[in-house]
């Protein structure tokens, strides 16, 4: 092992050491040992603005904003500006503040301000809007307690506080000041991350450490963003020196780097997205469940996800990915069950191997579009794999997916989309009413099914979380085994390309890039418990 | 007020002094053939098609098949230019691509020319109010860069392939309108034309039989000057994602999809590259020799 | 003498003023163009900022609301006029990425786009000027052969060509120059280098042979005979007879260099309205493209009338009217 | 010491990296304050003798023998001893005085280049001396002008003034005359001599350099064929071709011109005899064997004393008589009208300006008549003459074919059909683009008769026979009738576009300056091809700015004047 590299990790244990230590005296330790060059990122995504409403989730992915609640890649939650949240009955929740909260500008973070910021996003956040239901009551009932009235049981309370859109908590006051021009927000320190904005323009987003940061002091000097929409740009700056980190890598990207000295491929928190397989079930041949099942069983998913996507992205082993706790693993591959349903269904193989019932072939329409190049190679291997039992697939590569989707003039069978199969908080069920429900606006194919629209509606109220693992867990067997007229190709996966310094990168939560541990080489991830 | 002076026959006369009428080969090709640049020029562009015309046919691999085990293999003897990202053969794309890249530059240039020539003839040989009406919107047309006004029209109807050349066609087309107009107003006054007429020959074969040939002559000159820059905007336009989409080849967007592969799998940027390079060179060296051919005097 | 002095400028102006009216009348033309293409795009506008300001659901209310205030729902005549009136006053409608003002988002990223312009103009025309002046004056020697090969190689390499492979080859291989140039001056001569390289090219060439015309010309010859080096001919008469013709390829190339930055500038990271532009038509921001379409037509008209006036008063044939 | 040649030519062989050996070992000399006139036609090599002179023949070029001026050997000279020579010791004018001053620049810095040139301060007022001199109003604004603005005869002059300044000893003129009026071609040559320099003059036109020269040198294929005092070269006419030049030029020869037979050698290759003798009516056989050497002042071996027996070569003439305008018949008084053109008018708009080309001219073109329209540059000759051919609509007025309205003022029509059927046709200026440049030339011939009134079916076999029949009718039959007219001389154009007009048959031709593109020799024969044309019931109305030709060709001449028409018979 090289000296410069037990040298990181010898600094490293003792950072962990001194964040043990009490606050006071770890303060002046940590100032003589610890001067890390501001770390630098290349992304695709523009931020626009400083507007805590419109742009305010980028900031909490950079460590500047921050959330009441926190979800982890352990598939839980846990609360991060609160010191707790406690359930007092089916309509009623009481959030307690953390004490000593200042922001980055030293004004505290109190119940009043906290309940300013709820206010303000309810009046003009769209996604506060939609997340939290009509007729939520806010209020103060003690000293850093808020409480928390539903009309109706609202068990996704949790997943929507740690939702990064909803609620971030900013100085009311400080961006009510600048009015709308937002760029005067710049070095006020309205967030209460661990590191606070000096600058934002059309070119990047520059962050400086956050001296009183209340859990730490942060260990790089600071962070800067670049936005860069060409992924090859991306990489390049990282292979030449000009960024540490490069986000949303293509996915083709990884034979490439593995191959190339100074860069690194590396995978963050598990994603719960993934490549979404919707069937039109108005139409001739997915009517039919056998067909569905069939086409369902043909796929190869394990194929789709470690050969033809080199294993860049993650096997779909059931309708949600394998480290949600409640997930089961259920979709399978089974190319003779797959024969047979077709066989039973009364369809015959033709001369040219693809099945036949009544005169009418069994080709299917595929939607795919371009702004996912990755779906090129998977319908491709698709329609080879499905092509094994007798089923023809055309592809059609599409503008828009949505706009075809809803277009009623589109001919099709099987649309692809790219989404979640849970929330950015966490929770199931709020995809499950965006995709799968009969009311469901993305339920493009009209699709009902009153068994799994009745699964859903219990889960929407139900508390108990060994009460709700049983529901999803049901709804998981109807989905895929019944009638998998959803169900998912792959699982995304989020991925870096870092160099050198950083190939010990793991941005552990879910979503937040930086954090005040955050250091080239090995480091610890904060848990923020009991502090 | 006009600089022309009344043509002045010793002008011609002392030009005989130097140079005697020598008796030229009459067919163009024949005299390009004898032009050394034009030679090298119609051997790379002969090259060239036959890559992109007789190459899929006689090589084996099809440039769709991805093959997912065998991704970014170097040139090799089962891939003679070895294999791309998704293991699709290098060589075969290569050879789609350029139909794609030389193919649409010649259908858009050809589609360009014939309206410039049916508008500018039209309006040359009708004048009034179709004449005035034609030429205000060329001037307005050519008043815009094509480079913009091509980002106009895919901005409005979206990136692709075939919205690319639509674009093209609607930036480019006044060009070949005005030119063919003004080659026709002067030679309505053409000697040999006025001798026809007054011979009695109808307008209709004055235009088929004098003017025509000249016309086209000229057009000839122009696309070929102007096909190497169409391949240019072709490429360079699709090298941005504004043209083909994936997973279909053509030059520039192979040279795009293949830059962060340059490192490891630099054959892949390097065809397609040199491909545009020579594509390009051909069609110069074959334009600016046919400028010289037939068209001495004309600069532009 | 006096009133032939006044007589001149009169015609001087009269000249200055119809090319003013004519630029004018160009832009007026262009603009109904760029009016009509807008029915083209797809989707209903006001429905697409509405939903670029957030709402995601708009209600017919709310879109027709929309309509009305965009003045959608009056006859064309009256659309066109309206538009043209707020852009006229700086309105170019709103993006529907962010629903920002166009001409702000544009306008910011303007001067970036206009400083690798304007130095790959300037660098272009050094360029082919000395070029071309060195072919003329070792005419059918080897200077002129290596330069006419040269460029006939810059003259097939399409400006992106050059900009891919200077990334690769002189960024990424020898270190010189960032990958992110992200409008830092310090890096803005690699991208101004790789956008005049094909176009020095072409117009040396075009220079080269107004060049030979002008030193084959009788003027020269009877300079010669007067007893004028080559030097004087060269810069006294053929420049001066040469640089007329080559102002208006300047002039038409200005549009090439504003096309050409737009993709050199999405390859270097460059932040200008043409790395801008191209984000917005794969977002289907027609409102950003339109407005590029504008500013770009219009200075690039402006420009072209620049050059065209500056050209018509170097001229003293033009300028100084015909015989007395 | 007046004897001392200011230049000297002695043995000068010009070749040019074409290969054409331009010049042929030429020798003579100008003396100081004389005027020697180098002419003859276009390819002769007069103008590589001139330039020469200088050093300004292209690059390339290779040289022999040896040209003096003031005893500095040009063929071996420095380019610095060259420079001292140019504009110094040596002036020089071009034909064509807007193509040798610098558009750009104004006419002072023009007069002034010698001094410039020479890294000299011009000295006080001496440009506007210069001008001053040669007779020019108001010198001091004139010449702060630029060259287009002013006319070509006063800037011609200030060239003169420009080549003069230095008071050179030799002022070499290249055609200085020939782009200018008759009338303004004396004054221009009365200025050159006056400088008092030697002056080499090189020139086209035996007509007007004999009015100044001292003396002449006839040059032929690269050789000065003979060379004398210019009365008495005109009087004696000793060489044949100068014989042969003097009947071909109007003004100095009785009745119509007479044309040459044949056409001059190609020059890139080696001619062994007498350069002229398969041409010449008294050629020898030792003239097809050995050149003729110059002696007193003649290079022919006609005035050589032979041993061996002075055989004439007996070849084929032509057997055809040459008509003589004197032969016609006069046209009958009462003949009737072909063509007329009533009070036609018409006016050019360029911008504001506006040019009154033709104002009210009345014209009847009568059977049996060649009528000629003469008149200067820019008086509207041809315009109205494209008027009376129905080419363009008169401003007012009305054209009658045939007593039949044609065209009239206001309406776009063309009224009559004879007006397309062939009825008139036309012979240009510029004969190469008169014909169709991709077509062989049968196919131009043939064209009339192709024409749907004709109602003609004509096989590609028959076209041709008749194309050829007509080549031979003009003197062509040796020329490919599948040849371009890139490929033939100006000449043969003129002539194959005169065997379109004859086979369209048309009532009249219509002729703007046929001949002023062509070298004397050529142009006879043109004319004699269209007075051949003339019978009863046929016309010619030939444009032209040379009077003495019309003259003898006419039966009356117009004059034309700013538009106006002026009868004179």
């Amino acid at each position: 092992m090289k000296p410069f590299k037990s040298f990181l990790i010898l600094a490293c244990l003792m950072v962990l050491l001194a964040a043990c230590a009490p606050m006071a005296t770890s303060e002046t330790v940590l100032q003589q040992t610890e001067e890390y060059e501001p770390l630098r990122f290349v992304t695709s995504f523009t931020i626009k603005s400083l507007d805590p409403v419109s742009q305010g989730f980028w900031l909490a992915e950079y460590g500047v904003a921050e959330l009441l609640m926190q979800y982890r890649d352990d598939g839980n939650h846990y609360p991060w500006l609160l010191n707790s949240i406690e359930n007092v009955d089916d309509l009623t929740w009481v959030l307690t503040l953390r004490e000593g909260l200042t922001f980055q500008n030293g004004k505290p973070v109190d119940e009043e301000a906290v309940l300013a910021v709820i206010n303000r996003q309810m009046e003009l956040s769209s996604s506060a809007q939609s997340s939290i239901p009509e007729g939520t009551v806010f209020e103060i009932t003690a000293p850093l307690e808020i409480t928390v009235k539903t009309l109706e049981p609202y068990p996704r309370l949790i997943p929507t506080l740690a939702s990064e859109s909803v609620f971030p908590i900013y100085d009311v006051e400080a961006v009510e000041a600048v009015g709308e021009n937002f760029g005067e927000l710049a070095g006020t320190g309205f967030y209460t991350g661990p590191f606070s904005v000096v600058s934002l323009d059309d070119q990047a987003l520059i962050l400086e450490r956050n001296e009183n940061y209340w859990a730490g002091r942060p260990k790089l000097q600071g962070v800067e963003v670049r936005f860069v929409s060409d992924a090859q740009a991306r990489i390049l700056a990282v292979q030449n020196g000009e960024a540490d980190i490069c986000n949303y890598p293509p996915t083709e990207a990884k034979s490439v780097v593995d191959a190339t000295d100074g860069v690194n491929f590396v995978y963050g928190w598990p994603s719960s997205g993934g490549f979404r397989a919707i069937l039109n079930t108005q139409e001739s041949p997915f009517d039919d469940p056998a067909v569905r099942k069939a086409f369902n069983r043909a796929i190869d998913y394990a194929v789709l996800a470690n050969d033809v996507m080199d294993g860049v992205v993650k096997q779909a082993t059931g309708f949600f990915p394998e480290w949600v706790p409640f997930s089961i693993q259920n979709q399978v591959t089974d190319l003779e069950q797959a024969k047979q349903l077709l066989d039973e269904a009364g369809w015959v193989v033709g001369d040219d191997g693809i099945r036949e019932k009544d005169g009418e072939r069994l080709s299917i329409i595929m939607l795919i579009y371009p702004q996912q190049p990755d779906l090129v190679p998977i319908s491709e291997a698709i329609q080879a794999q499905v092509l094994e039992a007798g089923i023809e697939v055309e592809i059609q590569l599409v503008d828009s997916i949505f706009d075809a989707l809803t277009d009623e003039s589109t001919v099709w069978d099987v649309g692809v989309t790219s989404g979640g199969s849970l929330s950015f908080g966490g929770s199931p069920e709020q995809s499950l009413l965006t995709y799968d429900h009969s009311e469901a606006y993305r339920n493009w194919a009209g699709h009902t099914n009153p068994e799994l629209d009745a699964l859903i509606d219990e889960l929407a109220v139900t508390f108990d979380s060994e009460k709700r693992t049983e529901i999803l867990k049901e709804f998981q067997r109807v989905r895929v085994e019944e009638d998998p007229q959803q169900f998912f190709l792959t699982f995304h996966t989020t991925r870096f390309i870092v160099n050198d310094n950083y190939q010990d990168y793991h941005p552990g939560m879910a979503l937040y890039f930086v954090h005040y541990l955050t250091t080239p080489g090995e480091y610890e991830t904060p848990t923020f418990e009991d502090n | 007020m006009s600089f022309t002076r009344p043509f002045n026959p010793l002008d011609a006369a002392a030009e005989i002094e130097t140079a005697l009428p020598v008796v030229k080969h009459r067919k163009v090709t024949a005299r390009l053939w004898r032009h050394s640049q034009a030679r090298i020029g119609m051997i790379l562009g002969i090259l060239l098609l036959c890559f992109v015309i007789i190459g899929p046919i006689i090589y084996p691999h099809d440039p769709a098949k991805p093959d997912y085990g065998n991704k970014l293999a170097p040139p090799g003897s089962q891939h003679i230019l070895g294999t791309d990202q998704s293991g699709r053969d290098q060589l075969a794309r290569l050879m789609e691509g350029g139909m794609r890249s030389l193919g649409s530059a010649l259908l858009v240039l050809g589609s360009v020319s014939s309206a410039g020539l049916v508008i500018g003839l039209i309006a040359g040989m009708s004048g009034g109010w179709f004449d005035a009406l034609a030429m205000r919107l060329v001037d307005v047309m050519m008043a815009l860069p094509g480079m913009v006004m091509a980002i106009a029209v895919v901005g409005v109807l979206g990136p692709g392939f075939i919205n690319l050349l639509v674009a093209l066609v609607i930036s480019s087309w006044a060009y070949y309108a005005r030119l063919t107009r003004s080659y026709v107003l002067t030679a309505r006054q053409r000697q040999d034309v006025i001798s026809a007429r007054l011979a009695g020959i109808g307008w209709g074969r004055v235009i088929f039989t004098h003017i025509l040939p000249g016309v086209l002559t000229q057009l000839i000159v122009i696309v070929t000057l102007n096909l190497g820059s169409m391949i240019a905007w072709i490429s360079g336009l699709s090298f941005l994602g504004l043209g083909v989409q994936p997973p279909k080849a053509e030059w520039g967007a192979m040279l795009s999809g293949s830059r962060f592969y340059f490192t490891f799998a630099p054959w892949l940027l390097l065809g397609p590259a040199i491909l545009i390079f020579l594509s390009v060179i051909s069609a110069n060296l074959i334009g600016n020799a046919l400028r010289d051919i037939l068209d001495p005097k004309a600069n532009e | 003498m006096n009133s032939n002095q006044h007589y001149e400028r009169v015609e001087i102006v009269k000249i200055i003023f119809q090319r003013l009216l004519q630029m004018f009348l160009t832009l007026l033309g262009a603009s109904l163009i760029i009016w009509a293409l807008l029915p083209l795009a797809p989707g209903d506008p006001a429905m697409r900022i509405l939903q670029s300001l957030g709402v995601t659901e708009p209600t017919q209310h709310e879109v027709e609301t929309k309509r009305e205030e965009l003045g959608l729902n009056q006859p064309y005549h009256m659309q066109y006029i309206q538009w043209l009136g707020r852009l006229v006053q700086g309105d170019f409608s709103e993006s529907y990425q962010n629903g920002k003002p166009v001409l702000e988002e544009l306008g910011r990223r303007l001067p970036d786009t206009f400083r690798l312009a304007s130095l790959s103009l300037v660098l272009t025309i050094f360029f082919s000027i000395s070029l071309a002046l060195i072919c003329t004056a070792f005419h059918n020697q080897w200077p002129d052969h290596l330069i006419l090969f040269l460029t006939q190689i810059g003259a097939s390499t399409p400006s992106f060509l050059i900009g891919v492979l200077t990334l690769q080859f002189v960024v990424v291989k020898l270190g010189v120059g960032k990958v992110l140039s992200q409008g830092d001056v310090k890096m803005i001569l690699l991208p101004a280098l790789c956008l005049s390289v094909n176009r020095s090219s072409n117009w040396s060439q075009l220079l080269r042979a107004g060049l030979l015309e002008a030193v084959n010309a009788k003027y020269s010859l009877v300079a010669t005979a007067r007893g004028a080096r080559k030097l004087r001919l060269l810069f006294k008469y053929a420049l001066p007879n040469a640089m007329l013709p080559f102002l208006t390829v300047i002039g038409l190339g200005i549009g090439g260099i504003i096309g050409g930055s737009a993709i050199i500038e999405a390859i270097f990271t460059w932040p200008g309205i043409g790395s801008f532009v191209f984000k917005a038509i794969t977002a289907r921001d027609y409102p950003v493209v339109q407005g590029f379409v504008i500013i770009a037509g219009a200075s690039y008209v402006l420009a072209s009338t620049l050059v065209d006036i500056t050209s018509t008063l170097l001229d003293p044939r033009i300028r100084e009217g015909g015989q007395l | 010491m007046n004897e001392i040649a200011t230049i000297q030519y002695q043995g000068l062989n010009v070749t040019y990296a074409t290969g054409v050996h331009a010049v042929r070992g030429v020798s003579f000399d100008v003396r100081r304050g004389e005027c020697l006139s180098l002419v003859g036609e276009s390819g002769c090599g007069k103008t590589t003798m001139s330039h020469a002179a200088l050093g300004l023949l292209p690059a390339n070029t290779r040289l022999s023998g040896s040209i003096n001026i003031n005893n500095i050997d040009i063929l071996a000279a420095s380019s610095n001893e060259l420079r001292q020579l140019r504009g110094l010791v040596a002036g020089f004018v071009v034909q064509d005085p807007y193509a040798a001053c610098n558009p750009l620049a104004r006419v002072e810095d023009h007069v002034a280049e010698a001094w410039h040139a020479h890294g000299m301060t011009v000295p006080d007022q001496a440009v506007v001396q210069g001008i001053t001199e040669l007779g020019i109003q108001e010198p001091g604004t004139m010449i702060r002008r630029y060259p287009h603005q002013w006319s070509g005869g006063m800037l011609q002059r200030a060239t003169i003034a420009a080549a003069s300044a230095h008071n050179p000893n030799l002022i070499i003129a290249d055609e200085p005359t020939s782009a200018l009026d008759a009338d303004r071609a004396d004054t221009t040559l009365e200025a050159l001599k006056q400088t008092g320099a030697a002056l080499l003059l090189v020139s086209h036109d035996l007509a007007v350099v004999s009015r100044h020269a001292d003396r002449i040198a006839i040059c032929y294929a690269g050789k000065v064929v003979e060379i004398g005092d210019s009365q008495e070269i005109i009087k004696e006419r000793r060489h044949p071709y100068t014989s042969g030049l003097l009947k071909a030029i109007p003004s100095l020869h009785e009745g119509l011109p007479e044309p040459m037979p044949g056409y001059p050698p190609d020059l890139r290759y080696q001619i062994a005899g007498c350069a002229f003798a398969p041409r010449c009516p008294h050629a020898m056989n030792i003239c097809l064997e050995t050149p003729p050497k110059m002696a007193n002042g003649v290079a022919c071996h006609l005035y050589v004393e032979h041993d061996h027996a002075k055989e004439k070569i007996t070849r084929q003439t032509s057997t055809k008589e040459l008509p003589r305008v004197s032969d016609r018949p006069p046209p009958e008084v009462k003949a009737k009208v072909l063509a007329e053109a009533r009070e036609v008018s018409k006016t050019y708009r360029q911008g504001t300006r506006l040019t009154h080309a033709v104002r009210s001219a009345s014209l009847q073109i009568k059977q049996g008549e060649i009528v000629g329209i003469s008149g200067p540059s820019g008086c509207g000759k041809s315009t109205l003459l494209r008027l009376l051919a129905t080419m363009e609509i008169p401003d007012a007025g009305e054209v009658y074919l045939d007593g039949e309205l044609a065209t009239r003022a206001g309406s776009k029509k063309i009224h009559s059909n004879l007006a397309r059927k062939a009825y008139l046709m036309p012979v240009f200026q510029d004969p190469i683009s008169s014909l169709d440049a991709r077509w062989p030339i049968w196919r131009t011939i043939v064209e009339p008769l192709t024409a749907p009134h004709r109602k003609n079916q004509l096989s590609k076999e028959q076209s041709r026979q008749i194309a050829y029949d007509l080549l031979k009718g003009v003197g062509l039959e040796n020329v490919d009738i599948e040849a371009r007219p890139a490929e033939l001389s100006v000449g043969q154009c003129q002539r194959v576009a005169i065997a379109r007009v004859l086979a369209a048959k048309p009532k009249i031709i219509i002729a703007d300056e046929p001949t002023s593109a062509l070298d004397v020799s050529v142009s006879a024969s043109i004319l004699h091809l269209l007075v051949e044309f003339i019978e009863q019931e046929r016309a010619i109305v030939i444009v032209s700015h040379d009077r003495p030709m019309l003259n003898v060709l006419c039966d009356r001449v117009l004059e034309m004047y700013d538009g106006l028409l002026v009868s004179n018979s």
